[in-house]
């Protein structure tokens, strides 16, 4: 018997939950002006999202997933992009698409049940939200083989959940990516739940991070609650993409602090005392521990940033809450690029029916 | 004999199987210790443990797969797919494993599983959560398609669903888990698989239908009688394999029919009714038959839910029209 | 112009859209060194590269998947499903994303692909390989479906397909690809995708089919013009979007339709055709509408395969059925 | 950065080429009484796909995928598997499948065209042949986990191919039967061919077998070409599945000499010299090797076992080549368990042109 390959895990913390360094730390990480955007970033994102569970709790927004407790890696991600990659997120990571550019009202639209909400004015080329799970997954690798054919310097960046990599696509589009060399990171999001499903019960593998290698390629452990080792990681990873290196997983490992979405009640299937403890590693609270020691920050800046987060969320929600419904033909104009003839007939139908349907639904 | 709403329909008569059958199991993202996103198998792994009612990977393909498995193997799964958006997966195991095992191995080997998941619009869910697959189903040879529209029926044709030897895909109307309630005598008693009720006798229009639209569609009845038009209401119930016989009959003695479903129109499973009457109907019918079905749109997001489904408005619109043909 | 066989045209028009739109690549397992294992990607990794001609992993969820991929940014992908029984690992990326991309990001993004595949019967193959999987795409808003019946039109077709800025699936009849011959112009030009083509005129009885069960329809309609029947017989070709028009205006001339398809009757595509014709058509008819259809059981192996698929002499029972019908 | 996993791919050969001990043997290879069936069981998948070869050539059989090269594969798993284990196999597995009783008639039937084929008079339990690449995975696994609810001391044998690897069929159900810990083992026959791909295209992991860390299991290599070592892994995994160790993948590395199957030409796609080389690999002359070694074969009962394998594969041809064709109600009669009234119209058609078709094709 012998050993042909041998494999590893590396797990990578650079910030304790007291924002105390355990390692030397990368140059960004020691430059306020770069920090105090992201710490913005996860304040909007976490302003945004107790928002959103308020709208929809009076019943003016859809279902709603909020990223509470895992704003670090969405926002930690997104800050190593370029503006030229390509971000493919699954429905929680508002955080990263906030950082690129879409706007607040954009995802309320969206959840709201418009679909003008993905029509993002800012970032043209970043796919949609993505619901059904993993299948982001092939969508990130051809994204990232198209750059490659076009040896434009572009990266794919993938967001998935934990329960997400249990999913056939996950696992087919890494090997894609990976025998491609394709330029593609993707990020587990592991916030240890898939909806009711613990982490535990998603998969024997101790790891997420070690299904890259099913890929033959590297797999990662980073604390996703810790903005600065995500960041790293994430960097690191895209440079690697960039230069032709391949593709690349980290597993981003954090707490979903919050219920799946607005729809569910996670008090039915999980313990709040063991989710209380979780609040003390909450990404937030841990930079801004680290900022305050670096002392960039005070508890004024902090009232100040969170006033103007919060107008903003405010003035996103109005500008969303002033939309109106689309019209009928909304339905038919974005199906193909020109409306066949023979669908002629269902619109006129659909045109005489506006707004004179709801009998039994509505 | 309890109230029961759809949802609970289907709960009860999950547990009954259970509790008789040792063979039986539930298996799908969530249906343990959370008893399924719709509380369709709420209690049901405290009562029978988590080796019976497991909570599976989130993974459609192998919930369709390893279900497969284990009914060739004689146990009789029930796997739960989330919402019928996610369906897609299982398909490639439903049409050429589950439907076919029987047949490709001469009766040696069986599948005896059902496909349960909540399908079809209008409760203002987020994308791919009111889709309507049934069409990707019924043309597959060697499968049920079974769509229930009220807990009575839910409750006996779900228990058929279960104890049928053969594969069937169960799919639930979202819209009517918690609309109404209903006496369901939880007594085990199942209903026949293989056709359509009526749900209102009337001699001047067949109103042909099932799950969630049958609504709409009474409602129309209710409207159209008040004009004096009264419609016969048929619920298909098993789409396949189908009983056209039910609808021939009537429409043999109303002559006009109208169909209507929340599946887009076009290749959606009214067109196999309006081709049944086509040809073993022509003679009787005195007006084109229409269909009143979902444009050939992709499901809108919430704001434009109740601009796609079909209305009661519609339907009344479609009756007159066919009423006043002749 | 050369004399081209089925899958030769398909490799022309490959070449030639390669050769003129640098956007364009193929991939799927064994497109590459071995040219596919029907051929039809012969000699394109030669002269294209193995950039743009892809022998992919195999995973047929991941080729739909990725070719999504590469569309959404620009590319203008051909994905080779080796045998049309693997297609339903797809199916969930066609249906989910590649027709709904341009309508979910309103037009920002959109999935200008091929899903390109053998499909049907009658070539003796193993198992899972003579599938007619059309009805799975004809029911999904957003999806054009396309089926050539001849070089001529595979070529035609295949580059409008190709051309068009919307996802396609296009169902080559495997059986046709070496059947016959034909002068195809290897010019570029395509044919346009919504509509209908009349292979033959004639006034006494409409027949409708596409694909490869066409050699059968116009074999019957020779056979029957010895009866003095004359039979108009007219190629869907596009399936979806349909042109009922012309179907309509044919039948509305000869009263009588006959439709013909290899997949399975009951909720195949040949329903969406006779309802059309129950609800548009219905007080031109002197006849019910008959369908000629594989019956509704699993596709054979090679034994029964010739028992199963409809034949010369099936239609032409079913058209002296609806001659005698009035 | 810590190290949070190890992982390690082990490989196995016992004999090399010439036959020759590389290690201590396990027990049961000192046995002749034990190697001469499997020996026997290999000649006869030879002979056998050699005869189905031409059966092909000569328009009387279907396509055909003989197993060429990989008779090791089947036969040494097949030979540690219990009678009441259930055998999951590919298409390319008669070999396995003969050990366990199915009838090589059976097998002519199935390729020749006729369902009866998989109504296997010997193994009841045993799946029948899979064509959909690695769906199988998934039906083993499900039949595993009936296995461990009834407490039934069984274990499914999954086979599949290197190709197959990249299939989210092959990963989810592994990771399904890995969270129930089912008493599952998969078999990666790596015959270095997925038709035209060869391995390393079909993924960047350096082995297949290391797929299975993904999913939280072991995964070992063996030599395929060796049937000690393929027999020994396999009967280690078994035990430890059958004793509730959960699954185990363990690929075996062989190659693929013939064509993929007889509807291919591999001199499109593959160097004649390159194959030619592994020749020397194949796995009955490693064993014959081995057996002169041990004295116990000689080239008289070489010949008597090729003379009675072949007439017993001649047997076989018989009885398939005198088998009529089902007649045309065998559509129907296994379609459902009750041919339901709505289909009775079709099968009266199907009666009144039976043997009355075949216009335009056949
Ligand atoms: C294919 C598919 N199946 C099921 C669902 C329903 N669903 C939505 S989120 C979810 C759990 C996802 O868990 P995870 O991947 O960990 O992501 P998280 O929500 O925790 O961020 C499920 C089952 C879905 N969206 N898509
Ligand atoms: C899902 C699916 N896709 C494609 C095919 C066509 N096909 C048959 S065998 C094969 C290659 C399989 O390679 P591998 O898994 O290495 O097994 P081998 O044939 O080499 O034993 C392909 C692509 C199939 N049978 N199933
Ligand atoms: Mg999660
Ligand atoms: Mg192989």
């Amino acid at each position: 018997m012998t050993s042909v390959s041998q494999f590893q895990v590396d797990f990578t913390r650079f910030l304790d939950p007291q924002g105390e360094a355990l390692a030397p730390l990368p140059d960004f990480a020691q430059d306020p002006a770069v920090l105090l955007p992201l710490y913005r970033a996860m304040h909007l994102t976490r302003i945004f999202d107790s928002k959103a569970i308020a709208l929809q709790r009076t019943g003016k927004l859809g279902t709603f997933a909020s990223a509470l407790g895992q704003e670090a890696v969405g926002v930690g991600v997104a800050s190593a992009m370029a503006g030229e990659d390509v971000l493919v997120p699954s429905y929680r990571d508002h955080g990263a698409q906030f950082l690129r550019g879409v706007k607040m009202e954009e995802v309320l639209l969206y959840w709201g049940g418009d679909e003008s909400g993905s029509n993002y004015a800012g970032p043209r080329s970043d796919f949609p939200v993505c619901v059904p799970i993993a299948t982001q997954v092939c969508h990130a690798a051809g994204a990232a083989y198209a750059f490659k054919l076009r040896e434009e310097a572009r990266v794919a960046v993938c967001f998935l959940g934990d329960g997400a990599t249990s999913k056939g696509d996950f696992y087919e589009g890494l090997n894609f990516a990976a025998a491609w060399q394709a330029p593609m990171v993707v990020i587990i999001n592991n916030n240890q739940w898939a909806i009711s499903v613990p982490r535990e019960r998603q998969t024997a593998a101790r790891t997420l991070a070690q299904k890259a290698i099913a890929a033959g390629i590297e797999g990662v452990q980073v604390d996703g609650n810790d903005i600065v080792a995500v960041r790293h990681a994430a960097q690191q990873a895209l440079d690697k993409a960039r230069d032709g290196g391949g593709p690349a997983v980290i597993e981003a490992i954090s707490y979903r602090l919050g219920d799946h979405t607005t729809a569910d009640d996670a008090t039915r299937y999980r313990d709040a005392e063991a989710v209380e403890k979780q609040w003390a590693f909450e990404p937030i609270l841990r930079l801004r521990n680290y900022l305050l020691r670096l002392e960039a920050w005070d508890a004024k800046r902090e009232e100040q940033l969170v006033k103007e987060c919060t107008e903003a969320v405010n003035a996103a929600v109005e500008a969303y809450l002033a939309t109106p419904p689309p019209p009928v033909t909304a339905m038919f104009d974005q199906l193909f690029a020109t409306l066949p003839p023979a669908m002629q007939a269902q619109l006129d139908t659909a045109l005489r029916f506006e707004n004179k349907q709801g009998g039994g639904h509505g | 004999m309890a109230e029961l709403n759809l949802v609970e329909a289907v709960n009860h008569a999950l547990a009954y199987e259970m509790e008789h059958d040792p063979a039986v199991l539930v298996l799908g993202e969530d249906v343990g210790v959370n008893g399924g996103v719709f509380r369709a198998t709420v209690g049901l792994q405290a009562r029978f443990g988590p080796a019976r009612v497991l909570d599976t990977p989130l993974a459609e393909t192998a919930i369709a797969g390893t279900a497969i498995g284990m009914a060739a193997m004689g146990l009789k799964p029930v796997a739960e797919i989330q919402f019928s958006g996610f369906i897609y997966p299982t398909i490639d195991h439903i049409v050429n494993h589950a439907s076919r095992l029987r047949n490709r191995t001469r009766g040696r080997l069986s599948c005896p599983m059902v496909l349960r998941t909540p399908s079809g619009g209008g409760i203002h869910a987020p994308e791919h959560h009111s889709e309507n697959p049934e069409a990707l189903f019924t043309n597959v040879p060697g499968l049920r398609v079974v769509v229930p529209s009220s807990p009575q029926r839910a409750y006996g044709l779900l228990l058929a669903a279960i104890r049928d030897p053969d594969p069937v895909v169960f799919l639930e109307p979202t819209r009517l888990y918690r609309l109404f309630k209903q006496e369901v005598a939880d007594d085990g008693e199942a209903l026949p698989l293989d056709v359509c009720f009526t749900l209102r006798a009337g001699n001047d229009i067949t109103l042909v239908s099932w799950g969630a639209t049958l609504q709409e569609v009474q409602a129309a009845a209710d409207l159209l009688a008040a004009e004096g038009v009264m419609a016969e209401v048929l619920d298909v119930a098993t789409l396949k394999p189908l009983d056209m016989e039910t609808i021939l009959e009537s429409v043999t003695r109303t002559g006009r029919c109208v169909i209507v479903h929340e599946a887009a129109q076009t290749g959606g499973f009214g067109a196999e009714i309006a081709a049944g009457l086509a040809e073993h109907g022509l003679y009787s019918l005195l007006a084109p038959v229409r269909r009143v079905a979902a444009y050939d749109v992709v499901v809108p997001l919430a704001r434009l839910e109740s601009q796609y489904l079909p209305s009661v408005e519609r339907i009344v619109d479609a009756v007159r029209k066919t009423m006043e043909a002749s």
